[in-house]
């Protein structure tokens, strides 16, 4: 039979765009592996259901696919809330979830999260790279003393996820945390711009979400703030949060674990996929944008793992939501095999463990010139893992005993 | 029993049959005219029916989720059930609906204005307008600067007139004009219709529990009960009918009782409908 | 000293920008005496109308505005047409309902016709500080929010007088007391409604264009609402002149709170603190500073 | 012809104040009782369990609560999350705080404290009326989740302000299985909505609908309405801080305070419009319409094998021309619709 | 639609009316109430003595249901006292006046239009209820026994005034005539000392009247009840009221006994016109 994939997506409502762009990306990919003749002549299916980003349409939608076409082997709600809702329920129906760059950092413990696997870079991970990045800029960490650096965060659990690494590191290495909080949605942001010119920090960290990007940028202009002070969250480094704003972007920076640019594979997409009119996304220009290119990536991934899962478990044969646990926790895609899938040096590299369902924590810095990203650190940017991974135990041994779990590796 | 369609009809209404909510038939088959320039008094006890056939006329109705699922209205002639309320009003039928319904925020002037919506005339024929329903109701004119919420229940009810007087009708629907009104104006209320009557040739058709004063100034009278016209005549027959006397007019025999004297409920006798 | 005023300032003007959207609310609340929940939703159709127009047909904006004037008329009767006739003279919760429903509708069309996607919207303002207020007194006041409130107080005027000199203003009130009676004097419920739901979708169209300009044109203008929400309440819900002054004292507060309170409890207050404003004016004044006082007698 | 009431007389005031005076409905509720608690949790599917009837159960009970304060008392309450969040984290707390404290106990003791959230949020409401006293509610909402995300305390300082719902443990019997968490839930549903149901039919529900139908005679008459709508507030808060619990425990599983925002207590609201106000069947009815139609269409709309796009979007047209349609056919909700519905049957065949 | 059941044996006239008029138990000393510049009532004084018949007449606008406002604390007047069964007091409140027995009807019906006729008149015995909101929802045991024992009071009052046949409609849907009787059920059901009725034969034929004097001496007679009336139809008045008290642009012109006030000139001028 084919190997199932559920993807509760969201094509409406205020996330619409991305999510379009993500899951345009993923299927695109699922689309040329099976033009490729699927892996090891398994083909890939996969299902969508509109969960309008919201916690309980999104349950309804992961219930509903999980026992479809013989039960589904992989999820990826790409929603924070309808994360935790499923977060239970696929250790008891196991199933694995995969959570690019969102949900919780502490998951990166397959000891206590055995089902999910927030591969390439947690937030935690994402924040000290982005301290590191700030302090090469300036010259190396020790220039950090006596800085200035504004967090500005989305209000919310995922604007405060990262405050544990950053008030480390401001500890560390002497420089002042200033952490202004966003009302949801954010469409109103005068007051929290002038508060920041006032305090003429070195560095604004944007960790935003949505709406609050664009008007983030704009009331910056607005402001007289210089857009190239300003360094975003990867959910605040896509087209979509830079077109609203127009001009006011250019120069503004922002995370991304995607380099951007072309590559074979893109190419090898837009012949196979696009010119037969298989393609996902109907606006063709966003083919290689960033949210495509990170649902590209999540597409690797997840086939990738189906190609380690069978490895082991047997060739040519439809995985088990197990088997391809199995396999997410032993990915190794090393730049050979990005070479291999044209895709080199589109993602970090990836070598994921029971310890590590994270897999890498590396990331770029990436520059809107007016029209595109470009990258602006010519290699990937790692930060203080030694940190992140003490939070990681913390907050994951905290979790097992709330949840009385006692911290395995299963086979 | 002399039937009075002899001249005719300016407001007719044919065997109307009403439900509210579609499951509360209220109507079975109303029949009645309005000749021209003439004051026809619609009688009957609590619940008989009277309000609703106003309603339906003015085509009010469907706001309280009433259906006329048989019969038809016509007004100078014409079919109307099916045109708006605002329509009719440009034809000149207005309603004074039962229970005033004064626009509670607007002052007394400004609720007598509204009643001009329809006729676009000048700011002085509004204001000569205006001047006459003053005339007829001074209570109105001192009072006309406070919001009608905040008004006496009378003053409400002079209010709702006179609004629809605002709008120069030539047929005018009446639901218990007289309710909360006192004496001396009931008996000028039924002067001012008698006297639009009169001059100006404006038709009546009205509801009215005060059931001497109304046969008094009505010249045709209809009698319902459950829905259903039960007696019509001339006002005067009416007013003779024992029946009617002793049901709609309390004067047993020849004299008037009193209200005490009354020493046990009366028997409701039912006509055979 | 000046960053005070520069807070104060860019307070109200953000709070003109507030009462834009308010004013639509209220002139629906007017008309019918209920709150349209759709509001939203028709700002973000009126601007993602225009900005697909342009886009689509490659248009300069000078023509997609007539353009989508026309449809939000079009909308406006359409609406008064099939979803207000048939409720006239309904309890206000289920009018309420139906603009919801309404909502509903408007948002999923106007992804159906002009998709997903974010746009940006170029009116010809510059969004930048105004050069001689930042040289000479190094105060930040943007040129565009300042056109903004121009072309605001414009609208105002506007429609101020429609209510107050015109009997059509007269009528709404009457409306908004007793459908019923309305009809019974003869106003044409319905063409007053096609009419207050037309010139709402102009107004719709205004704010759209603006906070489009502003923060890009996205799902997320819908969200606006919420920000006009407590100053409709602040200002009283049938107030025109309510709406600005409302706009005003919220924005101008929510401000001032966010960066003089918000850093002592951990900021990101403007979230509620519009709303417990508008409360505490409330306790004082029930129906608002403008708004009709609710009448209670037996 | 079936669906009479004839011979059966009501000879004492007692039957005739019964809950169903008709037999034929205490036959059927009786039945859908049995049904719901002994068939459906060995037939049904986990999916129909835990995505469709867990939440439609959950919803429900919210919008009770949110109908005797709207619906009864005619409060207009735009904070339904907020009082369902704050019974939600503070069961949460009382578990995780208090060692041993029973789940049923903690559930009740997170109803309580949104009853107290409930009764000081509602003391505006005796000024103030209307779509006014949104402003107070949505006050609360706003409020509330702020509190959540911003006071580590509330949620046992974990890291990134999310709780995690402990198991649900009751005289040592584990809820794990959709089955069992669902016959748990329906247990609770059930019961408060009896609860409810005689409060109405007693005096406090006729004090409350006294308030919302003219408040001033109300007081004349003997009402307080101080009393009589902080009451409401307090019961109907209970309910949805109960219903909240819920919701985190035997539903979301780990909760972030965001999943209680305003939206939630929109669609609470919605359900209790389209449903019926001032009904308590009008409360299922409405959490059914809302929770399970948006199903349906995106099952429907998917089969279509439109773009996904395209299909999302006529999916939430649908949904707002339906709530549209339903309104015009019965302005007072599906449980008007439902009654209309029994008086003809009971004229049945003839028209009326 | 209200064919209304046959009246039961009692033909409550018969019981012979020995009526004897008490002592005071309300009396109104100099109340002086504006609203804004209206001056709805100047300087009024009059008492109400137990068992009494008082009817207040007077033309429209003239004071009539303020008086009344002010003597169940619906209004408070800016000046003069309220003497009820001897304690002093400046103004009343809804609360207490509802405590001391003092009931009424409205002018513009203020029925409960949500609830069913029965609903409505169960309300009226509010304050005669004990258990609190929880033995309710539980519906146990003495809260049940409590309802049952009102509910019959309630099925009384329906039987007295004949409305058994819509017992369960929703007074919304009543026609006016009927909710005035409904109302009226209301306000005996919680057994008043003293009934306040606001123009309670306001849209009803004579038939109709005659019944609601009925009842209301039949109250007066068997209950003993203190009534207190605002009426327009003079026979009415002048037919069942002990004493009357005549208003005009909220002063007092006339006081006395329908015949005294029928032949007071003030009177006729201001409102009766013709002598009836
Ligand atoms: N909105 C409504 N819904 C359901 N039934 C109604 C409605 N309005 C009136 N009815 C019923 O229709 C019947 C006639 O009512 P209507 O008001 O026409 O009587 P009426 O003759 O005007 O009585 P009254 O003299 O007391 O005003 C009554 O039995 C009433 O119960
Ligand atoms: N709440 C109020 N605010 C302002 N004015 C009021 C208020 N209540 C009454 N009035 C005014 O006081 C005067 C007396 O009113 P009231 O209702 O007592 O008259 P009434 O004697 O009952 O007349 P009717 O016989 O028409 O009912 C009226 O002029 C009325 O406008
Ligand atoms: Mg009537
Ligand atoms: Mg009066």
């Amino acid at each position: 039979a084919d190997q199932f994939i559920a993807l509760p997506s969201y094509r409406v409502g205020p996330y619409a765009a991305g999510g379009s762009g993500f899951y345009g990306g993923a299927i695109d990919y699922f689309n040329l592996v099976n033009a490729n003749g699927g892996v090891n002549g398994v083909k890939i299916l996969w299902e969508e259901c509109e969960t309008e980003y919201n916690p309980s349409r999104g349950i309804e939608c992961y219930e509903r696919l999980k026992t479809k076409n013989g039960g589904a082997s992989m999820v990826e709600p790409l929603s924070t809330g309808i994360a935790y809702g499923v977060l239970d329920r696929l250790v008891q129906d196991k199933i694995p979830m995969t959570t690019l760059g969102y949900g919780r950092s502490d998951a990166a413990n397959g000891k206590v999260f055995p089902y999910v696997f927030p591969l390439i870079t947690s937030y935690w991970n994402q924040a000290a790279a982005m301290i590191k990045y700030l302090a090469d800029k300036d010259g190396g960490y020790d220039k950090l003393k006596g800085k200035k650096i504004v967090h500005l965060y989305h209000d919310s659990a995922f604007g405060k996820e990262p405050l544990p690494v950053l008030e480390a590191q401001a500890k560390q290495y002497g420089f002042e945390l200033i952490k202004i909080a966003v009302a949801p949605p954010g469409s109103e942001q005068q007051s929290q711009w002038l508060q920041i010119r006032q305090a003429k920090p070195d560095h604004v960290i944007l960790w935003g979400w949505g709406v609050m990007n664009s008007v983030a940028i704009k009331t910056a202009q607005r402001n007289g703030f210089p857009r190239e002070k300003m360094l975003g969250v990867w959910w605040a480094g896509s087209e979509e949060d830079m077109i609203p704003s127009g001009d006011a972007a250019k120069g503004y920076t922002s995370m991304t674990f995607n380099t951007p640019g072309n590559y074979p594979l893109i190419d090898e997409i837009r012949k196979k996929v696009y010119a037969p009119g298989k393609g996902n996304l109907a606006d063709q220009s966003r083919i290689g944008s960033v949210y495509h290119m990170r649902g590209l990536t999540a597409g690797i991934l997840w086939v990738e793992a189906i190609r380690v899962a069978q490895d082991k478990f047997g060739k040519g044969k439809t995985m088990t939501g197990e088997q391809i646990r199995w396999g997410l926790e032993n990915l190794n895609v090393d730049e050979a095999r990005q070479k291999a899938l044209g895709a080199f040096g589109m993602f970090p590299t990836v070598k994921t463990s029971c310890d590590d369902h994270e897999g890498s924590g590396a990331v770029k810095v990436q520059q809107w010139d007016g029209k595109k990203w470009i990258a602006i650190t010519p290699n990937w940017v790692v930060g203080d893992k030694a940190l992140t991974r003490k939070l990681v135990e913390e907050s994951s041994s905290a979790y097992a005993a709330e949840k009385k779990i006692t911290p395995t590796c299963l086979k | 029993m002399t039937t009075i369609t002899a001249s005719q009809p300016y407001l007719s209404v044919n065997n109307i049959e009403v439900i509210y909510d579609h499951v509360i038939l209220v109507l079975k088959g109303v029949s009645l005219q309005v000749p021209k320039g003439k004051i026809v008094a619609l009688l009957g006890a609590n619940g008989a029916g009277k309000s609703t056939t106003l309603k339906t006329i003015s085509t009010l109705l469907r706001g309280e989720r009433g259906d006329v699922t048989k019969g038809e209205v016509q007004f100078k002639g014409e079919r109307v059930d099916h045109l708006t309320p605002n329509e009719l009003v440009k034809r000149g039928l207005s309603q004074v609906m039962e229970g005033r319904h004064c626009f509670g925020h607007l002052t007394i002037e400004e609720n007598l204005l509204t009643g001009a919506y329809t006729r676009n005339i000048s700011r002085a024929e509004l204001k000569t307008a205006l001047e006459a329903v003053y005339q007829y109701f001074p209570r109105l004119k001192e009072r006309r600067a406070s919001q009608a919420g905040y008004t006496s229940g009378g003053e409400q009810q002079m209010c709702a007139i006179g609004r629809a007087l605002m709008a120069k009708p030539s047929m005018i629907l009446l639901d218990e004009p007289s309710m909360g009104i006192a004496p001396q104006i009931v008996e000028e209320i039924f002067g001012i219709v008698k006297d639009l009557n009169q001059k100006e040739g404006v038709s009546f058709l009205l509801a009215e529990q005060n059931t001497t004063v109304a046969l008094r100034y009505a010249d045709f009278g209809y009698i319902l009960e459950n829905g259903r016209v039960v007696m019509e005549g001339e006002a005067s027959e009416l007013a003779s009918n024992e029946d009617v006397k002793e049901f709609y007019l309390g004067v047993a025999g020849a004299e008037r009782k009193s209200f005490r004297d009354m020493k046990f409920y009366r028997r409701r006798k039912r006509w055979l409908a | 000293m000046n960053f005070f005023f520069e807070v104060l300032i860019g307070g109200l003007l953000s709070g003109v920008m507030y009462a834009l959207v308010a004013i639509g609310f209220v002139l629906i609340y007017k008309a019918s005496g209920v709150f349209n929940f759709a509001q939203g939703a028709m700002v973000f159709f009126a601007a993602l109308t225009c900005v697909g127009i342009i886009d689509k047909f490659g248009v300069s904006i000078w023509l997609a505005i007539p353009l989508t004037i026309v449809v939000m008329i079009a909308l406006g009767l359409a609406i008064e047409r099939i979803v207000l006739r048939p409720l006239v003279n309904q309890p206000e919760i289920t009018l309420f309902m139906a603009t919801i429903g309404l909502a509903f509708f408007i948002e999923g069309l106007a992804q159906l016709l002009w998709g997903s996607q974010v746009h940006k919207l170029d009116l010809p303002i510059e969004d930048v500080p105004i050069p001689f207020l930042l040289d000479h007194y190094n105060i930040i006041v943007s040129q565009f929010d300042v056109t903004a409130a121009a072309i605001c107080a414009v609208l105002v005027t506007a429609l101020a007088l429609l209510f107050s000199k015109t009997k059509v203003g007269r009528a709404l009130r009457a409306v908004a007391d007793d459908h019923q009676a309305a009809l019974a004097v003869g106003i044409p419920l319905q063409q007053i409604w096609a009419v207050v739901w037309a010139v709402a979708g102009l107004v719709a169209l205004v704010a759209g264009l603006l906070w489009g300009a502003r923060n890009g044109v996205q799902f997320a203008l819908t969200f606006i609402a919420l920000k006009a929400l407590p100053v409709l309440i602040l200002g009283g819900f049938t107030s025109v002149p309510g709406a600005i002054v409302g706009g005003l004292i919220i924005g101008a507060s929510e401000k001032l709170a966010e960066v003089y309170i918000g850093p002592m409890v951990g900021g990101g207050i403007e979230g509620w603190f519009p709303y417990v404003l508008a409360l505490l004016f409330l306790l004082v004044r029930p129906e608002g500073l403008f708004g009709e006082k609710i009448i209670r007698r037996i | 012809m079936f669906y009479r009431e004839a011979g059966q007389f009501k000879t004492t005031y007692q039957s005739d104040g019964q809950i169903f005076p008709i037999r034929q409905d205490r036959i059927a509720l009786a039945g859908l009782l049995v049904l719901a608690l002994a068939v459906v949790p060995l037939f049904a599917s986990p999916y129909m369990l835990s995505a469709i009837l867990i939440p439609f159960l959950i919803f429900s009970l919210a919008a009770l609560g949110l109908n005797i304060l709207t619906g009864y008392c005619g409060q207009l309450s735009l904070g339904t999350a907020a009082f369902m969040a704050v019974g939600a984290f503070a069961s949460f707390n009382f578990i995780a705080r208090l060692p041993g404290v029973p789940m049923l106990l903690a559930f009740v003791l997170g109803g309580l404290c949104a009853a107290m959230v409930g009764i000081a949020f509602g003391l505006p409401s005796l000024r103030i009326r209307g779509f006014y006293l949104a402003a107070s509610t949505l006050a609360t909402q706003f409020f509330v989740v702020w509190c959540l995300t911003k006071i580590p305390y509330l949620t046992n300082y974990s890291s990134s302000g999310v709780i995690t719902a402990q198991k649900i443990v009751i005289f040592g019997y584990q809820f794990d299985t959709p089955a069992s968490k669902y016959v748990l839930v329906l247990a609770i549903v059930a019961l408060m909505a009896l609860l409810a149901k005689n409060m109405i039919r007693s005096n406090v529900g006729r004090s409350w609908m006294a308030v919302r139908d003219m408040d001033v005679a109300a007081e004349v008459i003997g009402f307080r309405p101080m009393r009589t709508k902080l009451l409401a507030f307090a019961v109907s808060s209970f309910y949805c801080g109960v219903a909240g619990a819920l919701y985190a425990y035997a539903y979301l599983g780990t909760v972030e305070p965001e999943a209680y925002n305003l939206d939630l207590s929109f669609r609470i609201l919605f359900m209790i419009i389209i449903g019926g106000v001032g009904s308590v069947l009008g409360s299922f009815l409405g959490a059914a319409f809302i929770v399970l139609l948006p199903v349906f269409l995106n099952i429907l709309a998917h089969g279509l094998s439109l773009p996904t796009s395209v299909a999302s979007n006529l999916e939430l047209m649908v949904f707002g021309a339906l709530i549209i349609f339903f309104l015009i056919v019965e302005p007072h909700g599906l449980a008007r619709l439902w009654q209309v519905g029994k008086e003809k049957l009971r004229l049945w065949p003839f028209p009326h | 639609m209200n064919e209304l059941k046959e009246p039961t044996d009692n033909e409550p006239g018969t019981k012979g009316s020995t009526r004897k008029i008490g002592p005071v138990i309300l009396d109104l000393n100099n109340i002086s109430l504006s609203f804004g510049g209206v001056k709805a009532l100047t300087d009024i004084s009059f008492n109400v003595r137990q068992h009494e018949i008082r009817a207040i007449i007077g033309p429209n606008g003239a004071g009539k249901s303020s008086m009344l406002n002010v003597i169940n604390g619906v209004y408070r007047p800016q000046q003069g006292e309220i003497v009820l069964r001897g304690e002093h007091r400046k103004n009343m409140d809804c609360y207490s006046a509802a405590k001391a027995g003092i009931a009424r009807t409205f002018q513009n019906i203020a029925l409960f239009k949500g609830m069913t006729v029965l609903d409505n008149i169960m309300t009226g015995r509010n304050l005669k209820m004990k258990s609190n909101f929880l033995m309710q929802a539980l519906y146990w045991g003495p809260a049940r026994r409590e309802e049952m024992a009102h509910r019959e009071k309630a099925e009384e009052i329906i039987d007295f005034l004949e409305i058994q046949a819509i017992r369960k409609t929703p007074v919304g849907r009543l026609p006016y005539g009927l909710q005035k009787r409904v109302e009226l059920g209301r306000a005996l059901a919680a057994e008043p000392d003293i009934l306040l009725l606001d123009e309670p034969m306001a849209g009803m034929n004579v038939e109709e009247k005659q019944d609601m004097c009925r009842f209301i001496l039949d109250v007066n007679d068997q209950f003993g009840t203190t009534i207190v009336l605002i009426e327009h139809d003079m026979g009415v008045v002048m037919d069942i009221s002990d004493r009357v008290v005549v208003l005009d642009y909220g002063k007092k012109i006339g006081d006395g006994t329908p015949d005294e006030v029928r032949g007071n000139q003030d009177v006729i001028n201001a409102y009766l016109g013709v002598a009836h």
